[in-house]
């Protein structure tokens, strides 16, 4: 019974902490941004305020039922991920169902919410949201075959495909998957520009010319948890990748309540830094094409991702 | 004997070549007449030819020199011996009567061509082809 | 009455003699009488095959002499399987063209019902004698018959496919006349059985010789390429029940003759590659002459030459599997093809002209017809549940046992292009959109039980070929026993 | 009589009776049709177990009926799908001409299927597999009015190409292994790629034309797409699989009894044409407008990761496989029936023509979706297990790494045509042209929703697929086939929940849907899809706001050199050269008499030229 207690606190522990960790990175971009190019910029907690604003808009119209449904698919996305991911590695209260699905799942279940969501984008009618859509899906295209790449990799090096397997690998040996194999580090990382879209892959919703791509149609209540599922969605993949490559974060020897903290503290660090990544080269770049698009990540990110199973089969004694 | 068969058996190799080559040419003249001739009668004498060559060549085959008819009669029971074989000559009728029935056809048939090709060319009778 | 042989020949030739003077008496006896008399020939096939299973084979002697020196009549389980297969179906193409063209002339009708009879009783006469020189006779016979029922219609362009036809068989009758020639002088004999108890002793060169005059000139009757030239136009031209006729028994003639006198007069080496290879290569060069026909006639002919093909290649594998999937093709070849060219015929009836793509959407008008029409076509390719499905697969079967491996995959990709012609014509009766008026011309209910006993048997044999096997069976027995034929025929009576 | 002679005499004759049904009311023939096969479905599932066996004699060959649990296993797929389509087929078919001829030959094609499932030799095999392509063609051509020339035929010819070669590869066993019994013929190792290398593969090219592999595949989606879609239902969601149910027969059979390292090439290869074949369906499915195309080449596509399953030869492959053939089929199926649906309510499946269909449509509508998911293979539906299977099979057990990436990209990129079926059809602009548009009547809603059922059950316990699938893999020789009802295990020991998968995301559906969308729901009104916000200006009357074509224009651009290769036109020019040449054969028939006379002399002349040569 107890244990029950705990998982459901720790579900709703674990969606707090990436709510809000998810909007403040968010803000934090926008600060950054505007930093760069010698604004002040919003303040951290903008998002917040403009969530806010639009949780007390009322809708009023609608383009039909699934457009309806859009919001509700994000939810449940970002909510089935993040049960799955281990926020902490080995603590009791950010368990949750981790052991209970692997990577081949989170990779599918990842892109739920975004095929839900354009479905919901596809009713509305209008073309920039179509537009956009096929943008996006072409662009996942593009940048999961490197990233799926570097799973196979991680997978036949560790021989296991379970997120949570791969933490305690690190844990045990001490090294982070980065050093083990570097090469698939490098091609999960330029996939994961993609998946952030920021710029410069940012022309699925790009603001300039499709209005807000997918999102066009949608305002108040719906924008909002559109808005919180894709912050949400952020630090997911944040803390996927610290998982999968930085080692993870909770592997002290503390006990309790300050164990805890510093893996927070961790975790928030690691997942800072490499948030960071994708923001600064978003800050530098312009915008590619679609086919530019596609064609980047079947290019480098493609062979660094082969060069990483190749590796992992180096390292694990099948080749070489 | 008669004068005609002393002259006969003096040059009875002859003969046989003669027969034998006539028949052959016949044949040939016959084939070349099928194969080259354009003109549709031409082609039936032709075929006729050829015929005669053939049915020629089976009656020589069958003659013995110097045989009589083969008809046994009271008296000459031992004529066998003697006998031409009478098979091919009883082919050769059948072969004939059936040879002029081909030919009594093929010439209805060249009657029938004509009035409707208005040639009886048979390079221009090729409606029918592929 | 004693039901022998020779009824089989005499029938036709009194009722043929009979008919001018019946007409005078009732002017649809030119109709009648051939449908009677090919009974007839019916009911004497089925009583000498009851004889023969039970008594064995029959040597029927004319004119009091004895088997060497007399003519002589054979009906053994082999030839007494095909001579009763082409009296069936002899009458079933009477029975379908009973009521052909009553619009003729009563002259006319007489003449064709005659000639159509000589033909079937001289085909009979083929498969029957004993004799070689009787086998030219009855060749004739049909030759001369076949002729001008190519030539039958005025208005088409049957005298130049007849006068072809003539052109070719004048040469057929002629090396036939040269081989029987050659035989004659080393042989001394006449009768088949003793040519081929005396064959060991003949040379060598003469006998070959004589063999490839015997190839040629059958080849030419059994539409074997190169020498088939004449039968797409004779298919074509001829009235739809002779180009059945052609087909299910003239064609089984021809081959009959080939392979009797290949299979029991001589014994040379060589001759069944030789069969098999020009088997294929007619095959093949039928078939793909046959995909860009335009005229429906013309490809049931190319068609009906690329069967005899397979038929000959399966004579020349020569097992007994072989020889008995080659029968058992000759009988659903016949029965499949008659069918063919008989709802063919009632398509070309409606549609003015012979062409395919007249055929369109034609279903619709004649809904039985193009059934039977698709029946067949699937039947002739070899699907099963059709009985074509059974004799492929025992000569493919054969080869296999040979390990013919090429062969086989041979005839099966020649297969995949008679596929392909036969089925865009289905889709054109069946699903091409319609164009032009109702039919005019409903099939009359006689062609109706023609046609539909001739699917019945398709459809029976191909689900349950037990049937029919144990006839075939015995038949290649029959046909693959040579010593024992030469041994009865010498001996009997 | 042996009960399974009756059934298939019950559909023989059932096929005729419908022909003859239908002259004389064309009402009651389809639901005449749907009887039939319902009473034989339902003799056959109450009468017949596994391992029932019948051996009769037949021209001179002992034949053998039978059922393993293999063979069962289709049987489920073959006859369940059946009757859901012939019952959708009632109202599918109303009022369109041949209706005997469509419903006779669609028995024939379901007398055929199960013959081949139920035969245990080879002739029977080849028997009723040849049934079953000439019915089917029947079926094909259909529809094809003009095109009968092009489209029927190549189905035709290419299924007689693939039945000849597995006819070859029968007689050849016949011979070098005397025996026309299928399990004879596995216990002596006729389908080993050691010995008599041919039989494989002309066996594996039989099926592999059937399931629409690579080279081959040309034939399929036209054909799929242009069958009436009751019938595509079968034709892509059963009869394909007969080609995987032979191709699972001789590779499990030469994997199990050889060291599969020995023959790591033939897998690669088998292996590698599944993948292109994944990859060229899917990516050809992209760019397609029309929506019965675009479901036809993604038959394909997932026929290709079925290949690719059953090439691993491990259990989990092969698992693998076998639950993508009956999840296939059920998705597949009810796709089929959508767009059936749609061209039967709105004349047309081109996605250029119409659209907005969602609210005229509605249960049509969660049906694609619910199909749709599981196509995408994403969670929870079944769709997903299947992928995960095949994943999984081909990481941890047969360790082929880049084919995995390949099968990945196929699956990721039928996203972009999942999303193009639901938005070509259902989304987007509602035009003018769909207004009178209806709901498709009850009959066919209902066996679209049965499978759309079992799709979603199938996604959260698979083990209710899994139990007969693993029954079917120990039938033909797997040993001690383990799996669950409701997660999946690999052989590093990572599970994946399924059923807390679906619980979860179930109730989290539950309560964002009543806390979003109902509230939504009441508090908004619908407005039509002209009144859409482009960048704060309102669209004129006459602007085009549909966009449908070239939708995937920039992947198109991207993945240029994938569509370079179109093996379509590598056979149409092969066809045509092929007739022209055959052309200039016929030329030998010059029509001159005199010519055929001169052939008749060179011919004997040769003859005697040669004669020494020829005879002796």
């Amino acid at each position: 019974m107890e244990g029950i207690f705990i998982k459901i606190l720790g579900a709703f522990l674990t969606a707090i902490l990436a709510f809000v960790v998810g909007m403040l990175y968010g803000g934090l971009r926008r600060k950054v941004i505007a930093r760069a190019q010698n604004r002040v910029g919003p303040p951290i907690h903008q998002n917040f305020l403009d969530l806010m604003k639009l949780q007390a808009k009322r809708t009023n119209i609608a383009h039909g039922f699934m457009g309806h449904m859009a919001p509700v698919w994000i939810i449940i996305a970002a909510m089935t991920v993040l049960m799955f991911i281990p926020i902490l590695h080995g603590n009791l209260w950010f368990e949750n169902l981790t052991m209970k699905g692997d990577l081949i799942f989170l990779l599918y279940m990842m892109v739920f919410g975004s095929l839900g969501m354009a479905l919901g984008a596809g009713q509305s009618g209008n073309p920039n949201s179509a537009m956009g859509v096929s943008r996006g899906l072409a662009q996942l295209v593009g940048f999961e075959i490197p990233f799926f790449l570097a799973l196979i990799a991680l997978m036949i090096q560790f021989n296991t495909t379970s997120i949570a397997v791969l933490m305690d690998h690190q844990e045990a040996t001490g090294r982070w998957i980065i050093v083990d194999n570097p090469f698939a580090f490098i091609a999960a990382l330029l996939a994961s520009l993609g998946m952030f879209r920021y710029a410069p892959f940012d022309i699925v919703g790009a603001p300039a010319e499709l209005a807000s791509g997918p999102r066009s149609e949608f305002g108040g209540k719906y924008l909002g948890t559109m808005m919180t599922g894709g912050a949400v969605f952020a630090f997911i993949k944040l803390v996927m990748y610290v998982d999968l490559f930085l080692g993870g974060a909770g592997n002290n020897n503390l006990e309790g309540l300050a164990g805890t903290a510093l893996g927070l503290v961790e975790l928030l660090v690691k997942t800072f830094l490499l948030y960071m990544i994708p923001v600064f080269i978003g800050l530098v770049t312009p915008r590619f094409r679609t086919e530019q698009a596609i064609q980047f990540f079947w290019k480098w990110p493609t062979f660094f991702g082969i060069l990483a199973i190749v590796w992992a089969l180096y390292k694990n004694g099948t080749i070489g | 004997m008669t004068e005609f068969q002393i002259l006969f058996e003096q040059h009875k190799d002859l003969i046989t070549i003669a027969v034998y080559g006539t028949s052959i040419a016949l044949i040939v003249i016959g084939l070349y007449a099928v194969l080259m001739k354009k003109h549709l009668i031409k082609i039936v004498i032709g075929l006729s030819i050829m015929d005669a060559g053939i049915h020629l060549l089976f009656v020589a085959i069958g003659y013995i020199s110097g045989g009589t008819a083969p008809i046994f009669s009271r008296g000459n029971e031992n004529a066998g011996a003697r006998m031409v074989d009478p098979v091919p000559q009883a082919l050769v009728l059948t072969a004939i009567v059936i040879g002029f029935a081909i030919t009594a056809l093929a010439l209805s048939l060249i009657i029938r061509l004509y009035k409707h090709h208005h040639t009886a060319n048979i390079d221009q009778l090729n409606s029918l082809k592929w | 009455m004693v039901i022998t042989p020779v009824h089989y020949i005499i029938a036709p030739l009194i009722a043929a003699f009979a008919i001018p003077l019946l007409t005078k008496i009732h002017k649809d006896a030119a109709r009648v009488v051939p449908g009677i008399v090919l009974f007839y020939n019916v009911i004497v096939s089925f009583v000498l095959m009851k004889h023969i299973r039970e008594h064995g084979m029959i040597s029927e002697v004319l004119a009091g002499w004895q088997a060497p020196w007399g003519i002589n009549l054979v009906v053994t389980p082999f030839t007494g399987y095909l001579a009763s297969m082409v009296s069936i179906l002899g009458f079933i193409i009477w029975l379908y063209g009973f009521r052909f063209k009553r619009t003729l002339k009563g002259g006319e009708i007489k003449f064709y019902e005659i000639l159509q009879m000589m033909m079937i009783a001289g085909s009979i006469g083929i498969i029957i004698t004993g004799d070689i020189f009787n086998l030219f006779v009855f060749i004739e016979i049909v030759g001369i018959s076949a002729f001008s029922l190519t030539a039958f219609y005025r208005s088409r362009d049957g005298a130049e496919a007849g006068f072809k036809y003539l052109l070719i068989g004048g040469f057929a009758s002629a090396f036939l006349l040269l081989g029987i020639i050659i035989i004659y002088t080393q042989t001394g004999s006449l009768n088949m059985a003793q040519i081929a108890e005396r064959m060991p002793d003949v040379p060598q060169q003469m006998k070959i010789i004589a063999l490839i005059f015997f190839l040629v000139a059958l080849g030419i009757e059994a539409e074997m390429f190169p020498l088939n030239g004449w039968a797409p136009d004779a298919y074509s031209q001829a009235p739809t029940p002779t180009s059945a006729t052609f087909a299910a028994v003239v064609s089984v003639a021809g081959v009959y003759a080939l392979i009797r006198v290949v299979y029991t007069m001589f014994d040379v080496e060589g001759v069944n590659n030789y069969l098999m290879i020009m088997g294929f290569v007619s095959m093949l060069i039928a078939e793909i002459a046959a995909i860009s026909q335009k005229n429906l006639k013309r490809m049931l002919a190319y068609s009906s030459m690329g069967q005899i093909g397979l038929v000959l290649i399966a004579f020349g594998i020569g097992s007994k599997l072989a020889v008995f999937g080659a029968l058992f093709l000759m009988l659903n070849h016949g029965v499949i093809k008659s069918l063919l060219f008989m709802t063919g015929s009632y398509f070309i009836y409606n549609t003015e002209d012979k062409k395919i793509k007249s055929l369109n959407g034609i279903y619709k008008k004649l809904p039985f017809v193009s059934f039977l029409f698709g029946l067949g076509a699937l039947a002739l390719i070899g699907f099963p549940p059709f009985s074509g499905f059974w004799s492929k697969f025992y000569i493919l079967m054969s080869a296999a046992d040979e390990k013919y491996i090429f062969l086989i995959i041979g005839i099966l990709l020649v297969t995949v292009i008679e596929l392909t012609y036969y089925l865009r014509v289905v889709g054109r009766i069946f699903f091409a959109k319609e164009e032009g008026e109702p039919a005019s011309h409903k099939p009359s209910v006689n062609a109706i039980i023609a046609m539909s006993s001739l699917a019945l048997f398709i459809i029976v044999i191909g689900v349950y070929p037990d049937l029919i096997m144990p006839h075939i069976q015995s038949a290649a027995e029959a046909l693959l026993d040579k010593s024992n034929y030469i041994q009865q025929i010498l001996s009997l009576n | 009589m042996e009960i399974i002679a009756i059934i298939l005499l019950i559909l023989l004759v059932g096929s005729f009776l419908t022909y003859f049904v239908d002259s004389f009311n064309k009402k009651w023939t389809g639901t005449t049709a749907f009887l039939i096969v319902l009473i034989t479905a339902g003799i056959f599932f109450t009468k017949i177990k596994s391992g029932y066996q019948f051996n009769f004699q037949l021209a001179g060959l002992d034949l053998q009926w039978g059922l393993t649990d293999y063979s069962y296993y289709f049987v489920y797929i073959i006859l369940g799908l059946s009757v859901l389509a012939l019952l959708y087929s009632i109202k599918y078919m109303e009022g369109k001409a041949r209706l005997g001829y469509f419903y006779g030959s669609f028995i024939l094609t379901v007398l055929g299927m199960l013959g081949v499932v139920i035969s245990q030799d080879f002739v029977s095999l080849f028997f009723f597999w040849e049934i079953m392509t000439w019915a089917s063609f029947l079926l094909v051509i259909y529809n094809a009015y003009y095109k009968i020339k092009t489209k029927g035929i190549k189905y035709m010819i290419f299924s007689a190409v693939g039945a000849y070669a597995m006819f070859t590869a029968i007689v050849f066993i016949h011979v070098h292994y005397d025996t026309l019994l299928i399990s004879e013929a596995i216990a002596k190792g006729a389908f080993n790629f050691e010995q008599y290398i041919y039989i494989p593969i002309f066996l594996l090219l039989g099926f592999g034309i059937k399931a629409a592999v690579m080279p081959f595949h040309v034939w399929a989606p036209p054909a799929y797409a242009k069958s009436p879609m009751s019938f595509t239902t079968i034709f892509s969601g059963a009869m394909s699989k007969m080609g995987v149910f032979g191709i699972g027969l001789v590779f499990t059979s030469f994997y199990l009894s050889s060291n599969p390292e020995n023959f790591f090439w033939v897998r690669t290869i088998l292996g590698w044409m599944g993948g292109i074949t994944a990859v060229m369906g899917t990516i050809y499915a992209l760019i397609q407008t029309d929506a019965k195309k675009l479901l036809a080449y993604s038959s394909v596509a997932q026929l290709g990761y079925i290949i690719v399953g059953l090439s691993t030869g491990t259990q989990l492959g092969v698992m693998a496989a076998l639950y993508l053939a009956v999840i296939h089929a059920v998705f597949k199926g009810a796709l089929f029936m959508v767009a059936g649906a749609v061209e039967k309510q709105a004349g047309t499946t081109d996605m250029t023509q119409i659209s907005g269909l969602i609210r005229k449509m509605p249960y049509t509508f969660v049906v694609a979706l619910v199909s749709i998911i599981a196509l995408a293979g994403v969670p929870p539906l079944g769709g997903f297990v299947g992928k995960w299977l095949l994943y999984e099979a081909l990481i941890t057990e047969s360790n082929n790494y880049i084919l995995v990436v390949v099968v990945f990209f196929s699956s990721t990129a039928a996203f972009m045509y999942s999303y193009r079926f639901l938005f070509g059809l259902f989304l987007g602009q509602e035009e003018k042209e769909t207004e009178h548009v209806k709901e498709a009547p009850a009959t066919m809603i209902i066996p679209m929703i049965i499978l759309a059922i079992i799709a979603t059950v199938a996604g959260a316990y698979p083990g209710l697929i899994f139990e007969p699938a693993a029954k079917a893999m120990q039938a033909i020789g797997f040993q001690d086939v383990t799996w669950q009802m409701s997660s999946l295990t690999n052989v590093w020991g990572d599970t994946t929940d399924l059923f807390l998968i679906a619980m979860l995301i179930f109730a989290v559906f539950i309560i964002s849907f009543v806390f979003l969308t109902l509230k939504g729901l009441k508090k908004t009104r619908y407005v039509g899809t002209k009144d859409i916000s482009t960048s704060g200006e309102l669209p004129k009357e006459w602007e085009n706001l549909t966009f449908q074509l070239d939708f995937f224009k920039p992947f198109e651009r991207a993945a240029a050199p994938l569509y370079k290769m179109d093996m379509n036109k590598i056979w149409k020019d092969l066809g045509k050269n092929l007739e022209a040449f055959f052309g200039f054969f016929r030329k030998i028939y010059t029509g001159n008499g005199q010519t055929y006379a001169l052939y008749i002399v060179i011919f004997l002349v040769v003859l005697l030229l040669f004669r020494d040569v020829l005879f002796s």
